[in-house]
This record gives C-alpha cells, sequence and structure tokens, in this order.
C-alpha cells in the first residue's frame, strides 16, 4: 500500500513532505493526509477535570446555540460487499521498521505512521465516491453561524481499545496535547493554535470546534480527533521517550497486537468494535490479522510474493505489470492481477520554468519550450503507455477542474514557430541560439528512477534544438533548489490538496523569494486578482468558476509543461482475496489498504477459494488467469486506450 | 629525466614482465581497449564515417551537426544516417554511407514501434549487445563509459600520486614535527567516511567529471603518502643517502635525484591496482547513483540497470563482463609489474 | 696551522631513544663518550673496535654528518663542530668517505658516470666536457675501463663497486678521507686489491684517512696509529706495531687472541672473552671493559680509568685506560 | 671411498634460472662427509659452497633452483631424489643447519623456549609439555646460555647476536642430529663473539660426535676448526684435502693466491699484498676450461680445453688442476 502511493504520487513530493518546513507543509495535504492529522489532533482529550482551568471554554459552562442545525448522512450509497466475510490474516510488507510508534514529536513522520492513525477515527468522515461528510465518531453535526464553528454529536457505543468511552473531553484533550510543548512537535503546537481556536465541551457527548476564523470547507478542518486524555494524564518532558514504543488505545477497528523491533508488527482486528455496524463500516475490515514484515528490498519483496509469503503485490510500475508478471504463478492462475481506475486529485508532475532565468522571460520561448517536450514518447515507449498525460496541475478536482485544457504537445513545426519569433535561430550544432546564447537549459530532478524519462525527452528535445541538462539531485537537495528558486526547469510533481491551491504557486507573494512554492516565479498582477478572489470567497460556486478561470490562466502563462499522471492502482494478489463488485472506490489509492477509514478494508479472505488453490498449487493444477480492469471511475479526459 | 633513461635494470624489468605472458597479453589486450576507446568516435557512433552525397564527401563524425535537410531530408535535427544509408540504398542514386562498425551513439533512443526497451542483443540491428531500458546501445555506453572510467582513474592517479609522492616523500625525509603533524592530520583525514562525504556532496551538487576526480582525491592521496613516507623513510636510512650527504647534496637534490627515483618501483608496481581502484570506485558511485551525472555513458549505472532488470539478462552480463575482463586484466598487469619489479617475492621452499 | 689536519676533542654522540605512546625521549645511546684524537696530514689512524662500539659514528661525527652531542671537531685548525650543514658542503669536498657496502653506497638507478660526476655538480666544478675528462681519469685511476659511464652498479662485482665508491670520495681530491669498513663485505681476493689501491693513493695524492674496521689485521696492515675502542671510548691507543707486538689493554689482547689465524699448526689457546657487549644504552659504570675482563677488580668497578700514557713508554705514544696498566702492576 | 663416510656427494649439479638463462651454481661437486669430523668449505661468494649446502639440505628456492643431476647419498639413501614429504623426517631432524643471520632465521613473534619446544615436539612426539620445556632449558644451557630459564620466556630480539647464533646451535642441535651444516655461522659476528661460538661448536661435537659441514669464506676459521677442507671456485672444486696440507702445501693456484693475499698481523705494515688479479667470474659468463685460468699466474693453454680433472697428489690431498695432472 504505501508502495503505491510512492508510485502513485512520486518520490520526491512523498519526500517533500517530511522535509520542507512546516509553513510549507501546511498547504500541501493530500485529502487523507488532512485527515490523518485531523484524526491525530481529535485523538487525545481530556481527563476530566484537572485541566479545566486552562481551558477557558470550560468555566464559561456553556450553552448550545439554539437554533442549531443538526445533520448526518445515511443516505449515500454504501461502497463495501454485503458478501464480504469476517477471518484471514492479510501479509504485507514494509521496507523499514519504524523509528517509533508515536505519531508526533522526533522521528514520528514516517511512512508507518499512516497505519497506526488510520485507526484512529475522527469526528467525521468523508465518502470516498460522494465526497460528501459522513459520521464516524460524531453521529450529528452542524454548522455556526460564524462559518468558524462546527458543532458535533458523539456516538455514544464510540470506545477507546481499553473500553473507555470517547467523550467530548478527548476532543478538548486533542488540543491540549496539541499544544504541549513536551510532545516536541513545533508544528503541531503552531498548527493548533493558530488554526483551531478552541473546543467547546457542552457535555460528554456534545461538542463544537472552532476556527479561527472563517474559511470554506471548514468541515476539512474541523472534523478533529480525539486523544486518550485518561491515558496520557498529564504530559511531562518524558513524554518522547516514554511513548516511543508504547501502544496507544484507539478508536479504529484495528490494534497493534504485537512486534519484533526490525521484524515485523501485527495489527489485531477487534472482537467487538463499536463501529461494526455502522452504515459506512459495516462490512469492512474483514482480516483477523495484519502482518506487517519488514523486508528491505523491493525485489525481495516480488519474490516473496511469489512464494506466496506476502499476499499482494502493487504493480503500478509499468515493469512489473508487463514484464515481471510474467511469472509461473500468475500464469498458472494462482495470483490475480487488478487494475483499478480511481478518480482523485493528480499529482501536478512536470516541469516548471523558472520566470526569473533570462531565457524563460519570452513567453514564446516557454510555449516552444512545452512543444519541444514529447511527453508521449516517453509515455509511448518508457512507461508503456501505462501512464497517462496530465493536460494541466489541477485534474481530479471534480468541478473545481478546468477540463478543457490540453497541454502543448510536441510539435517541431510550433517550435520553430515560436522561437523564431522570439528572434532565434538554429546553430550550427542544431540547438537554437540567439546572441551568442544556445537554448540549453538544466532540469534538476530528485529521483534517479526518473532518469530514464529524462534521457528519452532529452534526445527528443535534442531534434526540436532545445538542449536539456539534466541534473539528478538528491530529492531533498532538489526541493531545497527549487524553493530557493535557483533551478532553470524543475521536475516535480506537487502532493495534493482537496481543493486546488492556487496562492503557493501563482501568486506574486511568493514570487522572487526563496522558501515559497511559487517556483516558477510567477508574477502576473490579472492572476493576483483571481487568487484573491479565490481565495476570500466563501461561495462554492464562484470559487469553482474562479479555479477553472486560473487554469486557464496559468495554461496560458506557458509556465508548467504537465507531464504524467496515473490515475489507477495495479496489484498482483493471490486469489482467494475478494473485493466488492466495484472493488475500490474514486478514491482508493490501494484496494488492499486494510485500515483506511476513508476507502480501506473492503476486501476479505475467502477460505474455501484458498483451500481450493493451495489444492491446485499441490496437484500442479493450472487454473485460469485473471487480470481484472475496472474502468468504473477511468477520468473522462483519459482518451489513451487500454489494452 | 633519470626515470625515463632505460636503466638496464628497467630493461631487465620490462623483459622479466614481457616474460609474464599471461601480464603481458593483458596489458597489449588493455592498451589496445584503451587506444581504441580514444577512437571510439570512429567506431561507435550514430554519425556516419563518409557519406557521399551529390558528388560531395562528408565527413560528420569530426564535423559538426548536419541537419537532415543538407542531405534532402525533411527535417531540421541531426541527420539520421542509419536512415540515410537505408534511404540512399533505396534510391540507388549513386549515393551512399559509411557508418562506424556500430551505429549508435551512446545516448540516443532507438526505440521500436511496436516493442519495449530493453531490447535483446541482434546483429539484424547491430545492437550486438542489446539495449538498455531506454533503447540505448550497450555496447556503446560500454565504450564511452569504459573510455570516462579510464581517463577518470588515470588523472584520479596523476592526483593522488602527485600529492601522495610529494607529501610522503617530504614526511618521510625530515621526519619529526613535519612527519608527526602530518601524521595526524592523515590518522582524523582517514576517518572521514569518504563515500558519505562523496554521497553528501553529489546530493548538493551534482558532481562534474573534475569536481569527482577532485572530491576522491581528497581522500585518494593518504594511501600513496603512506607507501611513499615509509618507503622514504627506509631509503632515507640507506647508506647512498648518507654518501650524497657526506657529498653536500642539499636535501632536495637528495630527494628528487635519489629518493626519489628509487622508490619508482613501488609507484610503479601500485599504478595499475590504483587504476582499477579508480574505475571501480567510478563504477560504484556511479551504480549508488552519486557519481557523474545523467545521461554520461557509465558502467555503474548499467550495472544498477542489470540489478532492476534482471530478466533482461544481457544488461547485467554484458557489463559484468567487461568489468571482468577490464578487471582481470588490469590485476594481471599489476601482477605482472609486482613479480616484474620484485621476483624474489615469488619463490618459495618446498 | 695546527699540524693536524683533524683534532677531535672529547668527541660525544648521543642518540635519544623514543618510547612510549607519546613518543618521549625515554633514553640515549651514548655511541661515543668523550673520545679525543689527533690525525696528521698524510697519516692513517686506524679505529678498530666490534659492532657497536661507536666506531662508525665517529667517522661520521668527524665529517659532520652528525650534530654534535658534545665536544670539537677542527678541521685544519678550523672548528667546525658547530657549524650548519650549509656551511659545511663547502668543506665536503675536502673530507669525503668510503662506506662499508658498496651495494648500498650507491644509488642504483644512477648510472656510474653520474654517480662519479655528482659531487662536481654539487660543487659547481667544471663543465660538462672536463668532467667527463675527469670522469674517465678518476676511473682509469681506480682501475675500471671507461665504458663503465654508462653503466649502472648492478653490473658491477663488489670489489669493483668499491672502486667506484674509491673514485667518488677521491674525485675532488680531498685532504680527509674517512674509510668506514671499506674493504670488510668484500670477498678475500679483492680486499688485498682494494687495500693496495688505497695504499697506492695514499701516497699519490698524499692522502690522511682514518681507517675503521673490525678487522685488526687489516687495520694494522694500513694505519700507523691505530685507537682500540670499546663501548664509545678508546681503551688504547698506538702506533701500529705495538698494538701487535705489545697490547697493554686486557681488551686489545683479547681481540688479538680471538683472530682465527690461518695457519692449522698454530691452533692456540686463546683468551676467550665472556658474555656480550653490554648495551651502549646503559654503559656500566666505571670501566665499561669490567664486565667481561678477566682482570677487573674494585676499581675498575666503579672508577672509570683515563687514557694516559702507560707507564714505560714516551709521551703520547702508547695510551692506554686501565687501571690496571696505568697502575703498574 | 672412505668407509666412515655418513654423507657422500657424487658429481652434484644444481641450477637455477635466471634471466641470464639457466646457470650452474654447483657444477659437479664431490666430497664426503665422516663421522665425526668437521669438513670445511671454503671459498668466496658466489663459489657455490651455499648452494651445496642448501642442496643437501633440499632447500632450493623454487621454482628457479633445481638439483640437475648427482647423488647425495645419506645413510643409504640418495635423498636428492627424496619425495618432499620424506626430507621433512630427515631435514632438522638427521641434518640440521644454522644460518649466518640468526635474527632472521628465528620467527620474532614467539619466545625462544616455544621455539626450542617446536624441534621436540616435532622429533619426540611422546614428549609432555613438561619434558619439553625442560629440555629446552636443558639445551639453552648446554649452548652456554646464563640463566636459561629466564631466557626461554624471553624473544629473539631481546637477545644479542651472539645469543642468539647459541638459541639457532641449539635448536639445530636439539633433535640430535648427524650431519650439522653451518652456513657462516660466525661471520656476521664480532671477533671476541666469533672465538665464543668457535669454541662452543668444538666442544659440542666433541661431545656428540656429530659430523659438521662447516662452510666459510674466512680462511682463519677454516684453519682453526675443520679437520678436512674443500676449497670451491666458481661452482667448481678446486682442491680439497686435510687442513694441514691445504694451508702448509696448497697446490691450487688459486688457494695459494687466497691464502697469500690475506694481511697477517705478524705482516709488514704498509706493504703491497699479494693480488689475485681480476675477480670471481660471473656464473653466465664462465671461461672455457678451468674457471680460475683468466686470473691465474700460471694459466697454460690447455687450461682453456675442459675442466681439469681430479688429481690425487698425496693420501687425501685432491686438487683440480692440470699442474698436477
Amino acid at each position: 500500500m504505501k508502495r503505491l502511493k510512492a508510485e502513485f504520487t512520486n518520490s520526491l513530493q512523498s519526500k517533500n513532505l517530511q522535509t520542507i518546513k512546516p509553513e510549507t507543509r501546511k498547504r500541501e495535504f493530500r485529502v487523507n493526509m488532512l485527515r490523518m492529522m485531523i484524526k491525530t489532533f481529535v485523538k487525545f482529550a481530556l481527563v476530566a477535570g484537572i485541566f479545566f482551568l486552562h481551558v477557558p471554554s470550560y468555566a464559561a459552562a456553556p450553552e448550545l446555540p439554539k437554533d442549531i442545525k443538526w445533520l448526518t448522512n445515511d443516505s449515500d450509497p454504501v461502497f463495501a460487499s454485503q458478501e464480504a466475510k469476517r477471518g484471514g490474516t492479510l501479509h504485507a510488507a514494509v521496507m523499514s521498521f519504524p523509528m517509533t510508534f508515536r505519531v508526533v514529536g522526533p522521528d514520528s513522520n514516517g511512512s508507518f505512521r499512516s497505519a497506526i492513525l488510520d485507526n484512529h477515527l475522527s469526528l467525521i468522515g468523508i465518502h470516498p465516491n460522494t465526497l460528501n461528510i459522513i459520521p464516524e465518531l460524531a453521529t450529528y453535526w452542524a454548522f455556526g453561524k460564524d462559518k468558524k464553528t462546527m458543532y458535533f454529536r458523539l456516538n455514544k457505543m464510540a470506545r477507546w481499545s481499553d473500553g473507555t468511552p470517547v467523550t467530548a473531553g478527548d476532543f478538548a484533550y486533542s488540543l491540549e496535547f496539541m499544544r504541549s510543548k513536551h510532545i516536541v512537535a513545533p508544528w503541531y503546537n503552531d498548527y493548533y493554535t493558530r488554526e483551531i481556536d478552541r473546543v467547546i465541551v457542552f457535555d460528554d457527548y456534545t461538542l463544537a470546534v472552532v476556527a479561527t476564523k472563517a474559511e470554506p470547507d471548514l468541515y476539512l478542518k474541523l472534523g478533529i480527533a480525539p486523544t486518550p486524555a485518561h491515558y496520557y494524564g498529564k504530559l511531562d518532558d518524558n513524554f518522547v521517550r516514554k511513548y516511543n514504543w508504547e501502544i496507544v488505545p484507539n478508536t479504529g477497528p484495528y490494534q497493534m497486537s504485537e512486534f519484533v523491533k526490525g521484524k515485523h508488527i501485527i495489527f489485531r482486528r477487534k472482537n467487538d468494535w463499536w463501529g461494526d455496524e455502522l452504515k459506512y463500516f459495516k462490512n469492512r475490515f474483514n482480516v483477523e490479522k495484519v502482518i506487517f514484515t519488514v523486508v528491505r528490498d523491493m525485489n525481495m519483496i516480488w519474490e516473496y510474493f511469489k512464494k506466496g509469503k506476502e499476499d499482494e503485490f502493487g504493480l503500478t510500475i509499468p515493469e512489473y505489470w508487463h514484464v515481471k508478471s510474467k511469472t509461473p504463478v500468475i500464469e498458472n492462475g494462482y495470483v490475480h492481477k487488478i487494475w483499478f481506475f480511481n478518480d482523485t486529485q493528480q499529482s501536478a508532475m512536470g516541469l516548471w520554468l523558472n520566470q526569473d532565468r533570462e531565457i524563460f522571460k519570452d513567453i514564446n520561448v516557454r510555449y516552444a519550450f512545452a512543444h519541444a517536450m514529447n511527453v508521449e514518447r516517453v509515455i509511448e515507449k518508457v512507461l508503456r503507455n501505462d501512464y497517462f498525460r496530465l493536460e494541466h496541475g489541477f485534474v481530479g478536482y471534480g468541478k473545481y477542474s478546468n477540463e478543457s485544457i490540453r497541454a502543448r504537445r510536441f510539435d517541431l513545426e510550433k517550435v520553430g514557430y515560436y522561437m523564431r519569433r522570439a528572434g532565434w535561430d538554429r546553430g550550427a550544432d542544431g540547438i537554437w541560439g540567439k546572441n551568442g546564447n544556445r537554448f540549453s537549459v538544466e532540469v534538476t530532478y530528485g529521483s534517479e528512477a526518473h532518469t530514464q524519462r529524462l534521457v528519452v525527452l532529452k534526445e527528443e528535445a535534442k531534434k526540436a534544438g532545445v538542449e536539456l541538462r539534466l541534473q539528478n539531485l538528491d530529492s531533498t537537495a532538489a526541493f531545497k533548489k527549487f524553493l530557493e528558486k535557483k533551478h532553470d526547469v524543475a521536475w516535480m510533481g506537487w502532493s495534493t490538496s482537496f481543493r486546488p491551491q492556487f496562492w503557493e504557486h501563482f501568486h506574486s507573494a511568493n514570487a522572487h523569494k526563496p522558501q515559497t512554492n511559487n517556483i516558477t516565479n510567477t508574477d502576473d498582477p490579472e492572476m493576483d486578482k483571481l487568487i484573491d478572489a479565490y481565495r476570500n470567497s466563501l461561495e462554492e460556486e464562484e470559487r469553482i468558476k474562479l479555479s477553472v478561470e486560473i487554469q486557464a490562466k496559468i495554461h496560458e502563462l506557458g509556465v508548467f509543461v504537465p507531464t504524467f499522471m496515473v490515475p489507477y492502482v495495479r496489484h498482483a494478489y493471490w486469489r482467494w482475496w475478494r473485493f466488492p463488485e466495484i472493488p475500490g472506490t474514486k478514491h482508493s489509492a490501494s484496494l488492499f489498504d486494510p485500515f483506511g477509514s476513508m476507502a480501506g478494508g473492503l476486501f476479505w479472505f475467502d477460505e474455501k477459494i484458498y483451500h481450493e488453490t493451495k489444492e491446485a498449487m499441490k496437484k500442479g493444477e493450472k487454473l485460469r488467469p485473471v487480470t481484472i480492469i475496472n474502468e468504473t471511475y477511468k477520468m473522462k479526459s483519459i482518451t489513451m486506450k487500454i489494452e | 629525466m633519470i626515470i625515463m633513461r632505460l636503466n638496464p635494470l628497467t630493461i631487465k624489468k620490462i623483459k622479466r614482465f614481457k616474460s609474464i605472458r599471461r601480464g603481458f597479453y593483458s596489458f597489449l589486450l588493455l592498451v589496445l581497449m584503451i587506444l581504441s576507446s580514444f577512437f571510439a568516435e570512429m567506431l561507435v557512433n550514430s554519425r556516419a564515417l563518409i557519406v557521399f552525397y551529390n558528388g560531395n564527401y562528408y565527413f560528420p563524425v569530426y564535423e559538426s551537426m548536419n541537419p537532415g535537410v543538407k542531405f534532402g531530408l525533411d527535417y531540421d535535427y541531426e541527420t539520421n544516417y542509419r536512415q540515410l544509408q537505408k534511404r540512399f540504398k533505396e534510391e540507388a542514386k549513386g549515393n551512399w554511407v559509411i557508418l562506424p562498425p556500430v551505429p549508435y551513439n551512446p545516448y540516443e533512443n532507438d526505440l521500436r514501434e511496436d516493442r519495449f526497451p530493453p531490447f535483446p542483443p541482434s546483429f539484424a540491428e547491430k545492437h550486438y549487445l542489446g539495449t538498455d531500458n531506454v533503447g540505448r546501445d550497450i555496447l556503446a555506453r560500454l565504450v564511452y563509459g569504459f573510455r570516462i572510467a579510464i581517463i577518470f582513474s588515470l588523472l584520479l592517479l596523476l592526483f593522488d600520486y602527485g600529492i601522495g609522492i610529494s607529501l610522503g616523500s617530504a614526511m618521510g625525509y625530515f621526519g619529526g614535527k613535519f612527519d608527526l603533524f602530518f601524521q595526524r592530520i592523515i590518522e582524523i583525514w582517514s576517518n572521514v567516511p569518504f563515500l558519505y562525504v562523496i554521497i553528501i556532496i553529489s546530493s548538493i551538487v551534482v558532481p562534474s567529471f573534475f569536481t569527482l576526480i577532485l572530491i576522491m582525491a581528497f581522500f585518494g592521496w593518504i594511501g600513496m603518502t603512506w607507501t611513499i613516507r615509509t618507503v622514504t623513510y627506509k631509503e632515507k636510512a640507506r647508506e647512498y643517502v648518507l654518501a650524497a650527504r657526506a657529498l653536500g647534496a642539499s636535501n632536495s637534490r637528495i630527494i628528487f635525484r635519489h629518493i626519489i627515483p628509487n622508490t619508482i618501483s613501488v609507484i610503479v608496481t601500485y599504478a595499475p591496482f590504483a587504476v582499477s581502484g579508480g574505475i571501480v570506485a567510478l563504477t560504484s558511485l556511479d551504480y549508488l547513483g552519486f557519481g557523474l551525472a545523467p545521461p554520461t555513458p557509465s558502467w555503474g549505472e548499467l550495472l544498477q540497470q542489470g540489478w532492476i532488470h534482471m530478466d533482461s539478462w544481457w544488461i547485467g552480463s554484458s557489463v559484468i563482463g567487461a568489468m571482468t575482463i577490464t578487471l582481470v586484466t588490469v590485476t594481471f598487469v599489476g601482477e605482472a609489474v609486482r613479480e616484474a619489479f620484485d621476483p624474489k617475492m615469488y619463490s618459495t621452499y618446498e | 696551522m695546527s699540524e693536524y689536519l683533524l683534532e677531535v676533542n672529547n668527541l660525544k654522540m648521543y642518540f635519544p631513544v623514543y618510547g612510549g605512546i607519546f613518543r618521549r625521549q625515554t633514553g640515549k645511546v651514548h655511541a661515543v663518550d668523550g673520545l679525543s684524537l689527533k690525525i696528521k696530514k698524510g697519516e692513517t689512524v686506524g679505529l678498530v673496535g666490534e659492532s657497536g662500539c661507536g666506531k662508525t659514528t665517529v667517522g661520521r661525527a668527524v665529517l659532520r654528518l652528525y650534530n654534535l652531542s658534545g665536544g670539537e671537531v677542527f678541521f685544519e685548525g678550523d672548528n667546525i663542530s658547530g657549524m650548519t650543514q650549509g656551511e659545511l658542503r663547502l668543506l665536503r669536498r675536502n673530507m669525503q668517505m668510503i662506506f662499508q657496502d658498496p651495494f648500498e653506497s650507491l644509488d642504483a638507478r644512477q648510472t656510474i658516470g653520474e654517480i662519479i660526476e655528482e659531487p662536481f655538480i654539487i660543487h659547481k666544478i667544471g663543465t660538462a666536457k672536463t668532467r667527463r675528462d675527469e670522469i674517465e681519469k678518476l676511473l682509469s685511476r681506480v682501475g675500471l675501463s671507461g665504458s663503465a659511464v654508462t653503466r649502472f652498479p648492478h653490473e658491477f662485482s663488489g670489489g669493483q663497486r668499491q672502486r667506484i665508491g674509491i673514485a667518488r670520495a677521491i674525485a675532488l681530491k680531498p685532504k680527509l678521507v674517512v674509510c668506514d669498513e671499506p674493504v670488510s663485505a668484500l670477498d678475500v681476493s679483492i680486499q688485498s686489491q682494494i687495500l693496495n689501491l688505497l695504499l697506492d693513493l695514499q701516497s699519490e695524492m698524499n692522502l690522511t684517512y682514518l681507517f675503521i674496521a673490525h678487522d685488526l689485521s687489516v687495520v694494522k696492515h694500513i694505519s700507523d696509529n691505530i685507537a682500540v675502542m670499546y663501548l664509545g671510548k678508546i681503551v688504547e691507543y698506538t702506533d701500529a706495531d705495538s698494538v701487535y707486538k705489545n697490547p697493554l689493554h686486557p681488551y686489545t689482547q683479547a681481540l688479538i687472541s680471538a683472530i682465527p689465524v690461518p695457519d692449522p699448526s698454530e691452533r692456540k689457546q686463546k683468551i676467550v672473552l665472556h658474555g656480550d657487549v653490554p648495551s651502549p644504552l646503559s654503559p656500566p659504570p666505571g670501566c665499561r671493559f669490567h664486565t667481561r675482563c678477566p682482570f677487573a677488580f674494585g676499581r675498575c668497578r666503579s672508577e672509570e680509568p683515563e687514557l694516559k700514557p702507560a707507564p714505560g713508554t714516551r709521551d703520547e705514544e702508547h695510551l692506554v685506560a686501565c687501571h690496571l696498566v696505568n697502575s703498574g702492576k | 671411498m672412505n668407509k666412515d663416510a655418513i654423507l657422500r656427494v657424487e658429481n652434484l649439479v644444481t641450477s637455477f634460472d635466471t634471466e641470464a638463462g639457466r646457470i650452474r651454481a654447483v657444477d659437479d661437486v664431490s666430497f664426503e662427509v665422516r663421522k665425526g669430523e668437521v669438513l670445511g668449505i671454503v671459498g668466496e661468494s658466489g663459489c657455490g659452497k651455499s648452494v651445496t649446502a642448501l642442496s643437501v639440505m633440499r632447500l632450493l628456492p623454487q621454482p628457479s633452483g633445481r638439483i640437475e643431476s648427482g647423488r647425495i647419498m645419506f645413510s643409504g639413501t640418495n635423498i636428492a631424489d627424496l619425495p618432499a614429504e620424506r626430507m621433512h623426517e630427515i631435514r632438522g631432524n638427521r641434518i640440521s643447519m644454522i644460518f649466518q643471520e640468526p635474527m632472521t632465521a628465528l620467527n620474532p613473534v614467539h619466545r625462544i623456549g616455544d621455539q626450542i619446544g617446536e624441534v621436540f615436539r616435532l622429533r619426540y612426539q611422546g614428549m609432555n609439555e613438561k619434558e619439553i620445556s625442560e629440555g629446552s632449558v636443558e639445551m639453552l644451557r648446554k649452548v652456554g646460555i646464563s640463566d636459561p630459564k629466564k631466557r626461554v620466556e624471553e624473544y629473539p630480539h631481546q637477545i644479542s647476536g651472539g645469543m642468539r647464533q647459541r638459541v639457532m646451535i641449539a635448536m639445530a642441535l636439539a633433535c640430535k642430529p648427524d650431519i650439522l651444516i653451518a652456513d657462516e655461522p660466525t661471520t656476521a659476528l664480532d671477533v671476541t663473539i666469533q672465538a665464543q661460538i668457535l669454541e662452543l661448536m668444538n666442544q659440542l661435537q666433541a661431545e656428540t660426535g656429530m659430523a659438521i659441514i662447516f662452510i666459510t669464506h674466512a680462511l682463519g676459521v677454516i684453519a682453526e676448526t675443520s679437520d678436512r677442507v674443500l676449497v670451491m671456485y666458481a661452482g667448481k672444486v678446486a682442491e680439497t684435502g686435510p687442513v694441514d696440507k691445504i694451508f702448509n702445501k696448497p697446490l691450487h693456484p688459486y688457494t695459494k693466491g687466497l691464502l697469500l693475499s690475506i694481511p697477517r698481523l705478524e705482516g709488514e705494515r704498509k706493504k703491497k699484498l699479494h693480488v689475485i688479479n681480476g675477480m670471481v667470474p660471473a656464473l653466465h659468463e664462465l671461461p672455457t676450461g678451468c674457471r680460475f685460468r683468466n686470473r691465474c699466474p700460471n694459466a697454460m693453454p690447455v687450461c682453456g680445453t675442459v675442466h681439469p680433472p681430479v688429481s690425487i697428489v698425496e693420501d687425501e690431498h685432491l686438487v683440480n688442476c692440470y699442474l698436477y695432472v
């Protein structure tokens, strides 16, 4: 599952999340990251009484506003299968053992954190297909008139894994916890001070969460997770050390049951999980046990998988899907393949031109550059037509996406047209030149794996008279270089958010200075106007209109050459694993995510097929090889065909 | 210089070297490999050796780029001479093209319509060792990669030896505080984890050919310095040095005219191993992705590909084969040199 | 100007010994401990003693190849003991050295021509052409053919190499030549050739020799006066014949007795000394020979005997450092 | 030949491969060693005396050196072609050897006692550790090392050169060999120490009755130690005979010249010494016929033909020279 995500965005950006400064990081949450964080925040709340003094809202003996309009959601379609059966064990691989089980504080920002956080539910969830709010710990919610407050009524059934009921105090404690210096997490300290104003506890099961300012899509921020106040008690300087390897009570379906450091971690399904019968959780989280084994090499994981020691293997990488999967276990039908298209926010992957570079100040040159990039050829020849051309930077944001934009295609004539218009000529070496300057730009990137793509791009660009000088840096160093605006062309993808974020990337406020995300140094008054309007609007309709407009404007500026997207997941899995009729959701990042509260845990273990398969294998009997291709949620903008 | 004059002792050593046939043939093979890599443009190149077009001769190998239009093609970018050759043949107008034996350069992607790289070896397509994962000819990359690696190691050797010999002989000769001081420096230096430093540096800047040599030389000098220091210590105590002093010779005269020429055998003996060391170092760095910037042809990068694409056996086996041949020949040469310089070491008693 | 070409007064050479992790000086080797010697122009003084007695050190110290630990060296009346190596360089053409090991003392990387030319180059004497003539003359003088010029040391036998070493030493017509065991590494049949050559050269060029060797018969053959050394000190000093005919010091006697004589009919009773030569790191108190001396008595163990004229001899003719002899017993 | 001979070398030819081609370092050498006698082999460097000893020990450097022909008869066996494993039993047990430089022959990292003990351990497998250590101490005492109990605990670098040579002798004698080959055992030692060692060897030989092959270039040492003498020149035997004959009535011009060219203590000072002209020829450029003829004052035309045959001049006094044919 983790592997998939890494490929899905790209290794550069997932690294960013870990290394960039909190201020920058904040803007780039992907949907699920945001959710994780919310959960984390909410998670820690209250040992009754002791902390009341510190939280002013308690002292005021608050009362609910009279005109509150409670909302819930029990009408959206379920996406789990009624056929699902409980039981079985999922064997998964992780490439490294986590450095700590804490989810805040030093060393906690590892890839394994999500496995823990996924089992920390928060107040509300989001339906993966409709994107509507659905209940999690809170069954009812309401919006305050001030556009800053949300009210929640908790599910009285909700329990911590140690049996303690989840109460409103736990959410107040989350705030206390997250603001505490003892957790050594400055970013969280800051976020929970600047973004969340307070938590108001009306009674054990009723609370309000208040943001510091009015803003759109408030629920994405306020649906925080509780923190087990009864478990942590009063924090002290020992926190970081004391909780390194502690298993903290959670609210989700699984809890870590045992582990051997450096070797494996086992999660077990809770017997009588309070959420079992909830509409959107029913028939989900079916396996009894999830074993994460540490295998430090991808090739080894593949070998283990083929031996049946792992249950699934991500096949998103073309090499695996096309070549390596030509292997007996698959050809004999013991292992099935699935290709599932999703429809989620796509990373803005491509070439970002630095307009502070003299050469890119001329829009003609920028257009010519875009036309000199033979992305199609890379897709066709290197990526085996498995990746898709990204048309613009904000694909997959639903109505917020401008579906009419088409990326500039490789076109030698257009390159010539724009270059000549800019006053350049082709030199003796075939490269465009003007006043002694050659059209030679440095493309900086941070993933060795992308070299393959870039060398093809480079050779093709040469035909167009553009010389690319490839510079492969360590991903951290590459990202640093981009933020310092020292690149000519940055080859990178930004991680996604729930809604398009323009200000960070295209507003002049962030141009020409280091440590901001406007790596194209876009500085356009018109653009600024649009972006400001978009940020200040609280009206969805207006925001959608502006978003579409801004994207057209970005395209017009020609500062970003979009490259690829991977709007699907692919797996190889042993055939005893089964999925619902529609194997995943629009926002499934993996079909074998065992815990994810939004879209995880849909698969189940079929014992009958298991025995049947084992029997067949023992007898050497061949079964029908199966490759499932599910295009239910395939994006309409994808024009390439699948074979 | 004295070193260059053929001392009969040296002649004897050369003779002895020649008589060690394994080493001698390895030496010839190595020299052949190096020389041919220096003329690689004539042997492995996508540019044609000679084009005869409409009564004119063209020699694209050492010319600047010829756009396709020059030969009546419809594009502005560099002529694809392989296609040109085919086209001339079909046209049969008396034009012709002579291509190098391997008609590919190490950068171009020879991509096919219906298949995906890496392509297996094919004589028909003149990919004698197949292609890598983006359709670049492996043989071409091996040859150019070899050239880079060998020049790299030779230059590295020059740097290491330059520092090592001058500092080492000074340390050994003057001894005392000077020696003590540099000994401590070297001790500290040699505890710097060199690979990490390279990794750190190359993650910040993409090292160019020369910066990489400089970085490597930054650490590589230690071994030679240490050796030369020891040898100098030994030589310094010998009577001919005392004799020179008794004659009134100055320190610099003693170092340059007496001691260094007498350490030549050590220097020469270490050289082949230093060369193979340099090749291995560069290859490993490239393998780990901390070496020369892509798309520089590199054995390490090929090795990395070979590891990822194990099914495409020709990638891994080509580069491993090439490495084996190179390292084995260099080692054989090294052994032979050592044996030629110090035959005593190879006697045993029953 | 003094009648002596070389005068050594109370020469001391201590070599520090380092030990421990901090390379501190932990002791010193008393290689030469208060030695005095005078050599007249044209004379040969032999210095004889066993290994480790400091005789080689004396030779090198006299040429100021070391910085002295104490004492003074006068060359032609000039005190050279404090001179820097730079100042000494000019003097070097007047004092030369012939080494023991003809294999070691020639730079294997140089041709014979280069080896013999080196002193001329260092002292900037002559042009390339005059040097070539000089070299040829020198080679023929020491009995080598002119064709040797382009050849290398390893192509020659030990005796020939020693000739080359001699040619180099006499190239600049020095006044003093320190011969440090010049024949001990040579074969018997070659040894006599070299000794004859040294004698011829001396008379031709009026050379003064400090002849260092462990072989008393060789030293006696070539020297006018002989100093017998034991553990950094001279124990007996006299003319060459007296050493053989009238050895006074017990050590000299033992030395003579120990020499194997090539005559089986003379298998005489020997004075065999017991024990080893003590370490010069911590020489024994009193007379340094007392640990092995068959005649040692109480005073020998505590009081160091002075080198002074033996009773019954004229001044400065026969000096000996022995309580037994000096007390006239 | 004599019945008492325990070692008889017959027409031994030992050659080495060098750049100059194969050279014969020992060429057609024959001699015998009798019980209880000291055979002195004397000659200048390169005359083949050490190679002869190494041939007997079968310790020629490999792969360049080998015994080309001839026999080495030791107690009825030709050890020249004995398999290496069987040679192990003889070497160090029945024929021992001591070398010129005892420091290099001793292992610097082992205690002296252990090194001697090793000999016992190899030779007498039944001995227990206590007997071995006692034996080691006893051997040291025998070779005249004072305080042997302390010395066994010491390392070779802690003792003096003379003492080291004594240790070597102790090791060589530990297994009571029939023959001891002493290759220049005193050359590296000082005169007074040399006298001690020679005395020791004489005394030990008298005690044990073993035969000694004493190899040296020093005529004086030969005169003092040997019963019979073999004079070698350029790989060949020049003259052989009882010690008094060789010194008092040398026959071969080489022997004569050698004896005359030594400066003698009782000789006249600064007198020109007798000189053997020229130098020992290199083994790869030997003259034809008699190898000494280029330097010989008595050379005759016949000397240039073939190497002179052996002439028995007097009882046991043999010479290879045309003057006596």
